[in-house]
């Protein structure tokens, strides 16, 4: 008897569970179509860095040269970050910063511990190549780049 | 407890260096200097009196070697370091390993990282590293791998010498959640013994503190425990900021347990998801993941990734939280009250989930302290032991919660521990949601470059798989000496062995996949 | 398979037609099976990406099947290391061609964070292995790399790219 | 032409020969269709799409599939036991041919009416255990070796309340013939006439022939990596693939012929209401497969020798006893 008493209780839990999935069915998708749709993605995501624009002159970054990134980046992910002098000015304008995406960790203290604010995270959420070099970024020309766009 | 274990030592160990240390700077209470002759004593005292292998690791200290073992007891905090100092050339110490079952990983990978010779240990061979390792990686100096430990490189191979049936689950399985790989002897279905193989997934992180600054070293732990990754981080910023003396600020604790307690149940929903996947159930991993997108939409809000979340910094956060946080934790707390139901019928009351686990894989209490495993393994059997109340850490000492414990330690008591959890921490971050108070969200003095005082200190904090141990050496310079994790899935997976003998295969990958393991984790 | 890591390099078919190729090549792009195959952190990306909410299966690519016999797509989703190298060179060798490559997150495209003077451990960057035909860089990336990925793997075999590009955030 | 072939073989062969043609393009295209079910099925249960992308609704997808699969390198792994290796997929793939022979698809749309055709249905379905166990054996690989020796010891033990819960329904027509049993049914449906329970033992019986969960120890993926077929590649594979889905669809087909009155039903043509009937039945044990996790082996024939087989023994001998005193 008791066996048929859990048989019955086990189909009844089975059951349930079917209604469960018959529920989800009928209830509308959640998916974010990618190509077509994208995410919301928070404006504190973080991506690879980017230099920010001077707020005075907007045609160039606050970057001063000082290579604060440089020496903390945990995997010496930054490689190169060179600038000159220009003629009339006090700080240093930088020409070259050479970032290695690829062994970058995204952990920010770089964005954190820059004394003139000049970094930033983008929103590059979706890199992809067909090259690896591809993601050893001139940070200075993709600013140009994002210049211009 | 203390005052007592102080005694008995004095009057039972006769001849044993013993000394109390303060606490609140160094993180356990009593210290003991031994010798290689009375090591054994000693440990058999401690495991006469209940106490559990917390840790065992090994510092170089170029002219000798130091064994630091630590014990703690599962009833009422009471942490012993003991000290061992062995020569640096061929050193050699006696094994705990028939005293503490843990104590056998524990040594083989001593062994491993500074060629420390056990007597007497069963099986000495290489456990984490590859083959063609030639040196002892954690030795502060090149120290060639030695002629005799050369021929144990790779001399595990069960398959060559014995008649058996033996099947290799992993390093690539469906069923083993990364790259564990367990080689299992069968008998037919039933397996006669099974011995995990780790270090497919060794990232040296223990090497890499060594090289690194304090701040440099942060986007290391969230990587160890993906899955528990701010808990994680929150073990490397305390313990540093206790050995450094830091107060954090009130705001940056209770943000720190809200952000803390959504990752655990982000971890949990995972697990509950792969656990049901794995007896062969898809749809609720893919549910589970639904609900866990939302707790990494809030987290990204703040952290800025979805899952190694280098959030926590010395002192503080990296940022403060924004009214939108909060909303978005209430609204989430709220879906996840309503999303249990579901679950409780599609998984819980589903006949066949329950005659899978009930009864499976069943770990004693009296066993607990021998594998010194942690977290829902050891509440499931029905010790209310958890780090957040007994070294209460952030702001969890100004919050009431409950352990919930379960009473015979089989996988259905794995699961309804976890299931309960999650609900507990859903009245964790709404209570710390609460009382969440203004202020700064960082201390205002913390040095750009710490310079720790000399000493070490041991902390912990319970991750979502267990009790996370950091144990730091400091010798002045903004670079740890010796950075030692001691990660809760290591001595989890240690009891497998035990648990999966006279299993069908199907009741033992399941209980495998009760332990929650994340691979990264146990090989650091 | 040897030890340095070289892989058996497995002939293409001795006749080929342009337009059958062509029509072949379509249903390979829009029905790549990728392994189950999990390393570390970025597994759990993927397997986001293949959950409800990116659904990887839009693109027919849902079908993670567990061994590599079946499968055109392994996924390298983490950090290689020297123990585990042989077991993907293996793995990969299992497979039957025409098969692809993706390096999802740092540590497959160069070792990513765990690359520093005297590691012991770990390949740096799994190109060394095996050909890699994308790259996803990120620590872990989002699952939209994957997707991302996924299409540009489709752009490689067909030549063209069948879906729009989505709008950039700067 | 046509008339002297028609002359010189017969009449009936011509009309086999033309019914296996049909048969062989329905089972393609009926496993093709399912996979694309099962994908959309699964999706929506899980609150995603699914197939989309391509294709109308992802309905080319299962075509791409396929061409892929044939496209694959034929690949022959070094230490298997060739000929039983290569022969597997094959003998898998026969008898779900030779079973849609005897199946009344429409009181005319029907190969051949054998009067022992659930006899041969029976007969060839037992058949798929061995290339299982020669696929497994074969292989030479020792999570094939497992699931063959799971299914084997499955298949036997489900196999038998499959036969006693369709007995009665024998006993109640008299008669073997499949044609016959539908035609019975015109009184009234079997599963509402006296045989419930025999529908509900048939159908779990038929959920664990075919493999699929919550029975699917022999490709538990889990457990197994993929069971039997773990070595297979390519078309082979395919092969196996398109041998389950054709087993899901006869065991269906079975089901409604005996007890949900086969193609007979009101307004639309028989046909319609055959397929009707079986996809719906297919639908749901796709439906179990996205709902349940797996039982244990030692549950699964404990659960036959102990539940299934006894109820099915019961209803035996009720009905028995009901119509013969």
């Amino acid at each position: 008897m008791t066996v048929i008493v859990e048989i019955i209780k086990g189909a009844i839990s089975l059951i349930s569970g079917m209604c469960v999935t018959t529920k989800a069915f009928f209830a509308p998708v959640v998916t974010v179509q990618y190509p077509r749709q994208t995410v919301n993605i928070s404006p504190r995501f973080r991506g690879h860095t980017k230099l920010v624009a001077d707020e005075e002159r907007p045609d160039r970054t606050k970057c001063i040269v000082c290579g604060m990134c440089e020496r903390n980046c945990p995997s010496g992910s930054i490689k190169k970050v060179e600038g000159e002098k220009l003629e009339g000015e006090k700080k240093k304008t930088a020409t070259v910063y050479i970032l290695n995406y690829t062994t970058c960790s995204q952990c920010g203290l770089c964005v954190e511990t820059c004394p003139a604010d000049a970094l930033a995270f983008s929103a590059d959420y979706n890199v992809t190549s067909y090259k690896k070099e591809d993601f050893y970024y001139d940070l200075i020309k993709e600013f140009d780049k994002r210049k211009k766009a | 407890m203390v005052k007592t274990v102080f005694d008995d030592i004095k009057n039972t160990l006769k001849g044993v260096e013993i000394s109390e240390t303060s606490y609140d700077e160094r993180g356990y209470h009593l210290a003991i200097e031994s010798q290689k002759a009375n090591i054994i004593n000693i440990v058999e005292f401690f495991d006469g009196k209940g106490f559990y292998l917390e840790d065992l690791c090994c510092v170089d200290y170029k002219d000798y070697l130091e064994l630091v073992y630590f014990f703690n007891n599962h009833k009422e905090l009471c942490r012993v370091k003991v000290a061992l100092k062995v020569e640096s050339d061929k050193p050699a110490a006696p094994t705990i390993s028939r005293i503490y079952t843990i104590a056998n990983w524990y040594e083989r990978e001593i062994h491993e990282f500074f060629g420390v010779y056990f007597e007497n240990h069963t099986n000495l061979t290489y456990l984490f590293l590859h083959d063609e390792i030639d040196c002892y990686p954690l030795r502060k100096d090149r120290v060639p791998v030695t002629e005799d430990d050369r021929r144990l490189l790779n001399s595990f191979k069960p398959e060559e010498y014995e008649d058996g049936f033996f099947i290799n689950l992993g390093p690539q399985h469906p069923s083993t959640h990364g790259v564990l790989r367990v080689v299992v002897k069968m008998d037919g279905e039933y397996i006669v013994s099974a011995e995990p193989v780790l270090g497919y997934l060794h990232r040296m992180h223990e090497k890499m503190a060594e090289n690194r600054s304090y701040l440099q070293f942060l986007p290391n732990p969230p990587r160890m425990d993906y899955l528990g990754a701010l808990n994680y981080n929150l073990g490397h910023v305390t313990t540093v900021e206790k050995l450094c003396s830091i107060t954090v600020p009130e705001r940056a604790q209770y943000i720190r347990t809200i952000t803390a307690e959504l990752n655990r149940i982000s971890s949990h929903l995972l697990w509950v998801g792969a656990f049901v996947a794995d007896l062969g159930g898809l749809t609720p991993f893919l549910y589970t993941f639904q609900d866990r997108e939302h707790i990494l939409d809030i987290l990204e809000g703040i952290a800025g990734s979805r899952l190694t979340y280098c959030y926590f910094r010395f002192g503080g956060l990296y940022n403060d939280v924004d009214d939108a946080f909060i909303d978005a934790t209430k609204q989430f707390i709220k879906h996840l009250r309503g999303r249990f139901g579901m679950y409780e019928k599609l998984v819980t009351k589903n006949v066949i989930f329950i005659n899978r686990v009930k009864g499976i894989g069943i770990l004693e209490q009296d066993k607990v302290p021998k594998y010194g495993c942690s977290g829902p393994v050891i509440r499931s059997t029905g010790i209310p032991f958890d780090i957040r109340k007994t070294e209460p850490y952030a702001a969890y000492d100004r919050i009431g919660f409950e352990i919930p414990t379960g009473t015979i330690g089989d996988n259905l008591d794995r699961y309804m521990i976890r299931i309960r959890e999650m609900e507990i921490s859903l009245n964790i971050i709404e209570e710390a949601i609460e009382k969440l108070p203004s202020g700064p969200f960082k201390a205002e003095k913390v040095p750009k470059k710490l310079k720790p005082p000399k000493g070490d200190i041991y902390h912990t904090v319970e991750s979502p798989r267990g009790e996370l141990g950091v144990y730091i050496v400091s010798d002045e310079t903004d670079t740890p000496y010796r950075m030692r994790w001691r990660v809760p899935s290591y001595s989890n997976l240690m009891t497998f062995p035990y648990l999966a003998k006279g299993e069908l295969i199907s009741d033992a990958i399941a209980t495998l996949g009760s332990y929650d393991l994340v691979i990264p984790e146990i090989d650091r | 398979m040897g030890k340095g890591g070289f892989y058996l390099e497995t002939k293409g078919p001795i006749i080929k037609f342009a337009i059958a190729e062509k029509f072949i090549n379509l249903a390979r792009a829009n029905s790549i099976w990728p392994m189950t195959f999990g390393l570390a952190c970025c597994a759990i990306e993927m397997m986001a990406a293949a959950m409800a909410r990116f659904d990887i299966a839009r693109f027919g690519a849902e079908v993670f099947r567990p061994s590599p016999r079946q499968a055109d797509l392994m996924i390298i989703n983490g950090t290689v290391t020297k123990k585990m190298a042989p077991t993907i060179v293996t793995l990969f060798e299992q497979m039957p061609s025409p098969k692809w490559v993706i390096a999802m997150g740092n540590c497959a495209i160069s070792g990513g964070p765990f690359v520093f003077e005297g590691q012991y451990n770990i390949i740096e960057g799994i190109d060394k292995l095996i050909p890699v035909d994308v790259y996803v860089p990120g620590c872990p990336p989002r699952p939209e790399g994957l997707l991302e990925a996924l299409m540009k793997l489709e752009e490689k075999i067909t030549g063209t790219r069948r879906f729009p590009i989505p709008e950039q955030k700067w | 032409m046509m008339n002297e072939i028609i002359q010189i073989v017969g009449k009936e062969t011509v009309r086999v020969v033309i019914g296996l043609i049909g048969v062989l393009i329905l089972v393609v295209v009926n496993a093709l269709m399912l996979t694309w079910l099962e994908r959309k099925i699964s999706g929506h249960i899980q609150r995603r799409i699914g197939p989309k992308e391509v294709g109308p609704f992802g309905l080319i997808q299962p075509i791409a599939d396929g061409l892929k699969l044939l496209g694959k390198e034929i690949l022959t792994p070094s230490n298997v036991d060739k000929p039983l290796y290569f022969l597997a997929p094959v003998l898998i793939f026969i008898p779900v041919l030779v079973s849609f022979i005897v199946i009344p698809f429409d009181v005319c749309l029907q190969v051949k009416d054998i009067n022992v055709g659930i006899l041969v249905i029976l007969a060839f379905s037992s058949l798929s255990v061995l290339s299982i166990l020669l696929a497994g054996w074969g292989s030479n690989n020792k999570y094939s070796l497992i699931g063959a020796l799971r299914s084997v010891a499955q298949n036997i033990a489900y196999e038998i309340p499959l036969l006693l819960s369709i007995l009665p329904v024998i006993f109640m027509t008299n008669s073997l013939s499949l044609k016959d049993i539908v035609e019975v049914q015109r009184e009234g449906w079997f599963i509402w006439k006296w045989q419930f329970f025999a529908f509900l033992i048939y159908f779990i019986a038929g959920v664990a022939e075919t493999n699929r969960t919550p029975f699917d120890l022999p490709e538990a993926e889990s457990e197994l990596v993929a069971g039997f077929h773990t070595e297979y590649s390519g078309m082979r594979f395919a092969l196996f693939f398109l041998a389950e889905y054709t087993n899901i669809m006869i065991i269906s087909a079975v089901a409604t012929v005996f007890f949900l009155g086969g193609y007979l039903g009101p307004f639309l043509p028989g046909f319609v209401w055959f397929f009707i009937k079986t996809y719906l039945l297919v639908a749901v044990i796709m439906w179990f497969r996205w709902t349940f996790p797996r039982v244990r082996f030692d549950q699964l024939l404990n659960f036959s020798w102990k539940i299934l087989i006894p109820a099915a023994f019961i209803n035996l001998i009720v009905t028995g006893g009901l119509l013969k005193l």
